[in-house]
């Protein structure tokens, strides 16, 4: 029993945390937001070299061959940064599912993708819509049951403006035929399963940087923002509003590490282990940016202040892979079963 | 206890009705936060202004209607429930105007009032500095007495209507060797005269909804006090008063927010969660206890009775049942409410989180929901400071 | 349009409260705890003095033949003060619905209902127990849609402990008989109705003065206890937190008032009114009731101290005359009904 | 990451749940806070100790297991899912025990250490006085040197199990030039002793769950101060740190009641609000999210880390999920949720209101959650002071 990194592990969150504070501070972000894309090919690449593209990619096909474990603390610094690349659709969903699918798809897919030459993304039941479709050069999508690898020409996009600038996403019309149906039947759904699994975990993973990122920028205000001759941090008020997201925080991480934990080990309880994270994740994020943004006050309701960076990522977040009612659901299925294995010492069992 | 409304308010009622029906907007007019929205806005204050609607709340001899408070709740009613456009010339019409009709002189009632009620002149807010914000009276800015001008120098923030309004009112110091509420003085100033810099601020839905507004050596003639020399906190407080909050804040607003839940609502509701029936009565019970708490005061009011400190209840209870109402209708949305108004998957929906952003501000501007709440537990409770 | 009360109105709320103040302090109450009945006979005849036990009956019958609005400030007082005689069940809701059944019931009993002389204890299916039964001289009980007159002696009656140690309720038993049913069909329910509306505004309005006082307990107690040297009432986390209970408790207020004109007048939407109030002042009272043991402290957490008079009182009320769940049916059937009156300008119409 | 137990932790588990299988008392003990009830808990105690685990995370040498944290965490899982007594010596063995273990001398660990293994003596906490609540540093209550004696006045209150303990423990000022933290002394008193008067205060539920302590001349020798003269704060913030903290407040209870409420849910569900299950569900998530935490704090304490504020998170989320928990209870119980156990009425569900006004003390005591925030703003935060 040792619920806890590994050195390694911390150092590899670290590397990836200072790159994103030279790479992708807030005026990258802003800058992004600005483009037609929204994305950035070059900074995809860098990202591929620091790992963090390839990481749930096999070896034998240039990743990392790693686990959500180790991914897990990476998302983490992708939510504290707000890089907007498709570090979920590809690198935490559809890079794995190509490798799943294997075959043909994944012999000519999988080592661009985890190099960082080639973008996939998925369509999903559990979303009307579909992430960086628009960047993508392969399409995984759902449709009756069946999956289908569709290239980005033969779909119709739809682009839906979002009132995150970051988040860019599409409705995506397709003509479903045998040749690109890769997957049906027991194995699609499993195959969609596991991707609701990762997308999810990777979303309440950045939720927890988001949050982060967004406390910090509170204090570091309030500890500067004088008013009536003190810090306006001073105040009780301000304190105590930012110590309840603390607390919502700090109780979040644990279900989203766990959750990582049962992913990479395919535990039976996975889902309900990642419904759980992404629920409090999604929570103490939500809370994170309402506290966040008055904390700020006036100059927190600006566009030019970098605070809503985060408050957007928090909203969109909470809506990826899974919106909190559709996880509530989950868990709930769970836990009200007759059987449902609940009380002292059935944690880890 | 009388809760009913009299023949005459009912004809009033039904007066403005038949008006507003005739005269709404049939499409929403583009936000007052943009350059052609703001016009467009103009032209609509004007055409109220025709109808003889533009200042239901001021004396007849200064071209309103003389309304009282309980005819201004109604015509707020029907205004809200015709679903007509935002009043880009409140700043003017409901806090400076009867500010002026107060403490301004003949001339300045003259020279002032038949613009405003016409929107030639449109005005800003000017209350916050960059150091003068929860902290109102930590004001910076000055006014130094040069002849028959004030010379202005000083930054002023948050400026509401700022991008585009024409005029602008605050507070300035004329006595530097002051602090805090005393020698402060209450000026106007016209926003196009020379050393004046106008910097549109962004808010959250990417519209310049208020500015920044640099002053460098502006001259402006003694004519533009408000009031006298060092009176300015005094002039402000009856600006910002209770009465005009209640103009800007009735509870139609609120109500017809409320109803449109309960529509989305049922719109949804074999998918919406079953707990979001609950949370949408509780907010339309609110949005009602609002309009009664309103109705009360009036009444109590116009019996006589002063209110005070009470205006901070009131600002809390609107602006958290606002937000929470916008919040419970984006749940309801789902992925749609977070969609912008012109994505094509939007549909209806993108006023929902327009609102919602809206909403956002409520705990922050006129005053904060913390200052508020001291304010309620030292002046009203009876707290130690 | 007046929503005020009138001089008399508030001139009559202010003789109850001094009368209380002086009977009804806060030993008197715990006195009351440890009696048997935990009433007293001798306090409800000076109660039918003060006018406050026969107000809703009519002046033929040696009542005051007033009305609801009347009432409403006095239940307020009545919260106040932590009052636990039958106030709701004699004033409220027994004496009215004995005049309103008339007949010989009514001439038997109106008189020494209004002048204090005998209680009336009501059985209403909106709870499955009937409070003060125990001192009742005439039980008026539901069963399956008849109302039936009962002599205490023919029902059973087993005393149900409460956490409240002045709120007394039984369940009882009693056999239905052709003679004892003073009210069936329509008429009962309509009867029922009535009742139901009476009680719930009465506990509505005590739950208001129950509100008050524990916001008033609270800052009393703040404002003289010392830590760090300084008044703890001085500290925005306790300022806010009481804050915040006040402004809750003055938005239940008119719902209230409101409701006692929509019952005095028998306005169609009565009951949703009465629902409103009822929800409203019970939010506000529990509110009221945690914030002002916290800001109590340890010393709140004792029997001795007297903040949990009130906070037991917010408890039992709640559950007066319908709990929430109920109460916030009646509200959800009327404003999600299609044709609904909903919207800016409906408030009096 | 390894989230698995050893077979040695499984072997450890399973010989817990069998002895506890065999000796957990068929019916509930009255509660420990009457003369009856802290008997039969003393009782109960000794059949710990007879069994071996009474002292379970106290080293070999002075008769305990020497478990480590997280055996500790295994043994309270069985404990509670085992429905045993509850612990009325724990004052003793997990907060006393340890701070003799590490401050006291050889005499004083020979001295009490024993007896307090065998429930012999029972110790009450006396960390709070009138004026010395959430300030905890200002204790008034003196000990004056009188050659071998202390001289002991002034009074301590809330002493919880102080209505019926043997011994108290806290902290007296020596030096009367000193204030807050410095010159504190942390003193053993035996209650029995002339001049010691105990008035036991009944709480929320009516009986004495804690205690005044009057002390008039009381003369206690030299040998009962634990650390040295001076050096109270010190041993006490032992004495009240975090692991300590831990063992009291482990997560076990909490599943418990986690689960305790999702099959009343089930039980009522029928009739029961439907939003209640999102809340039931959501419950035992962060019940759950208690526990896991508790484990990752553990892993790390293991690996060498140190903890310190992060007991403050760790107090609020378990009093405010505690509390939840209680009223989510209650409101499924509706009118049945407010009888005493004795009502005919309240069939097995009174022991939801008992544990309601019992989580009511959550937010208060150990420190108030207002002071717990104001400790993660300023020392996790960094937030100025």
């Amino acid at each position: 029993m040792k619920f806890d990194f590994s050195d390694d592990q911390k150092l590899l969150q670290q590397t990836v945390r200072d790159f994103l504070a030279g790479e992708c501070a807030p005026d990258a972000v802003r800058a992004l937001w600005s483009t037609e894309t929204g994305r950035s090919r070059a900074l995809w690449k860098q990202l591929a070299e620091v790992g963090l593209v390839g990481l749930l990619v096999p070896d034998s096909h240039e990743g990392m061959g790693l686990s959500e474990v180790d991914f897990v603390l990476l998302c983490e610094e992708v939510g504290r940064a707000a890089l907007a690349e498709p570090v979920i659709a590809t690198a935490a969903v559809g890079a794995p599912l190509v490798a799943e699918l294997g075959g043909d798809l994944a012999a000519r897919w999988l080592k661009p993708l985890a190099v960082g030459e080639a973008i996939v993304a998925v369509g999903h039941p559990v979303s009307p819509f579909v992430d960086d479709a628009h960047v993508a050069d392969l399409l995984l999508l759902e449709r009756d049951g069946e999956l289908h690898a569709v290239a980005p020409g033969s779909a119709r996009l739809t682009a839906q403006p979002h009132t995150d600038p970051a988040r860019r996403i599409a409705a995506v019309e397709f003509d479903p035929r045998s040749e690109t149906c890769v997957a049906s039947g027991a194995q699609a759904r499993h195959l969609l399963d596991s991707a609701l699994d990762r997308g999810a975990l990777a979303a309440a993973a950045q939720l927890i940087g988001v949050c982060d990122r967004l406390v910090a920028l509170a204090v570091a205000y309030t500890t500067q923002r004088v008013q009536f001759g003190v810090p306006i941090g001073s105040f009780q008020a301000v304190k105590h509003a930012l110590a309840d997201v603390k607390v919502k925080l700090e109780y979040a991480r644990p279900l989203v590490y766990r959750a990582a934990d049962s992913v990479a080990r395919g535990i039976a309880q996975r889902s309900v282990h990642v419904s759980m994270a992404k629920v409090a994740a999604a929570e103490a994020a939500q809370r994170g940016a309402r506290a966040a943004l008055q904390a700020h006050g006036a100059i927190g309701y600006t566009w030019e202040q970098d605070v809503h960076i985060w408050m957007r990522r928090a909203w969109s977040l909470d809506q990826m892979w899974g919106i909190q009612r559709f996880h509530r659901a989950r868990m709930a299925a769970f836990a009200l079963a007759p059987d449902a294995p609940l009380g002292a010492g059935r944690t880890f069992i | 206890m009388d809760l009913s409304y009299t023949p005459q308010q009912d004809a009033f009622r039904a007066e403005v009705r038949a008006w507003l029906r005739a005269h709404v907007p049939a499409h929403p007019l583009p936000s007052f936060d943009t350059r052609e929205g703001f016009e467009a806005h103009r032209r609509w204050e004007r055409e109220l202004n025709q109808g003889g609607y533009a200042m239901v709340p001021w004396p007849v001899e200064y071209g309103g209607r003389g309304a009282d408070l309980l005819e201004w709740l109604i015509f707020e009613e029907e205004y809200y429930a015709a679903g007509a456009p935002k009043r880009v010339n409140q700043n003017g019409i409901f806090l400076l105007g009867p500010t002026i009709m107060e403490y301004g002189t003949r001339e300045q009632k003259t020279r002032f009032l038949p613009r405003m009620a016409a929107s030639d002149e449109i005005w800003a807010q000017g209350w916050s500095e960059p150091n003068a914000g929860s902290d109102m009276a930590n004001i910076q800015a000055t006014a130094v007495r040069d002849s028959g001008d004030y010379v202005i120098n000083g930054q002023k923030t948050w400026a509401s209507r700022g991008a585009f309004a024409d005029w602008l009112f605050g507070m300035f110091r004329t006595d530097p060797n002051t602090e805090r509420h005393r020698g402060l003085t209450f000026i106007l100033v016209p926003l196009s005269l020379p050393g004046v810099t106008v910097r549109p601020i962004d808010q959250l839905d990417g519209l310049p909804g208020f500015a920044e507004v640099f002053l460098d050596d502006v001259r402006v003639p003694v004519e533009n006090r408000l009031g006298g020399e060092g009176q300015g906190w005094q002039v402000a407080m009856a600006t910002a008063g209770f009465e005009r909050g209640l103009m800007l804040r009735s509870p139609a607003r609120f109500q017809e927010t409320a109803r449109r839940l309960i529509a989305l609502y049922r719109a949804h509701r074999e998918s919406a969660d079953s707990a979001i029936a609950d949370i949408a009565v509780d907010c339309w019970s609110q949005a009602e206890a609002y309009a009664l708490e309103t109705y009360r005061t009036v009444s109590r009011l116009l019996g006589g009775a002063k209110i005070g400190s009470e205006a901070s209840l009131n600002k809390i209870f609107w602006s958290e049942l606002d937000l929470r109402m916008h919040e419970t209708a984006l749940r309801i949305l789902e992925e749609r409410g977070q969609l912008l108004p012109e994505a094509s998957a939007a549909g209806d929906v993108g006023t929902w989180l327009d609102g919602y952003l809206f909403a956002l501000s409520g705990p922050i501007y006129a005053g904060t929901n913390e200052i508020q709440r001291n304010i309620i537990a030292e002046r009203i409770l009876g707290m130690p400071r």
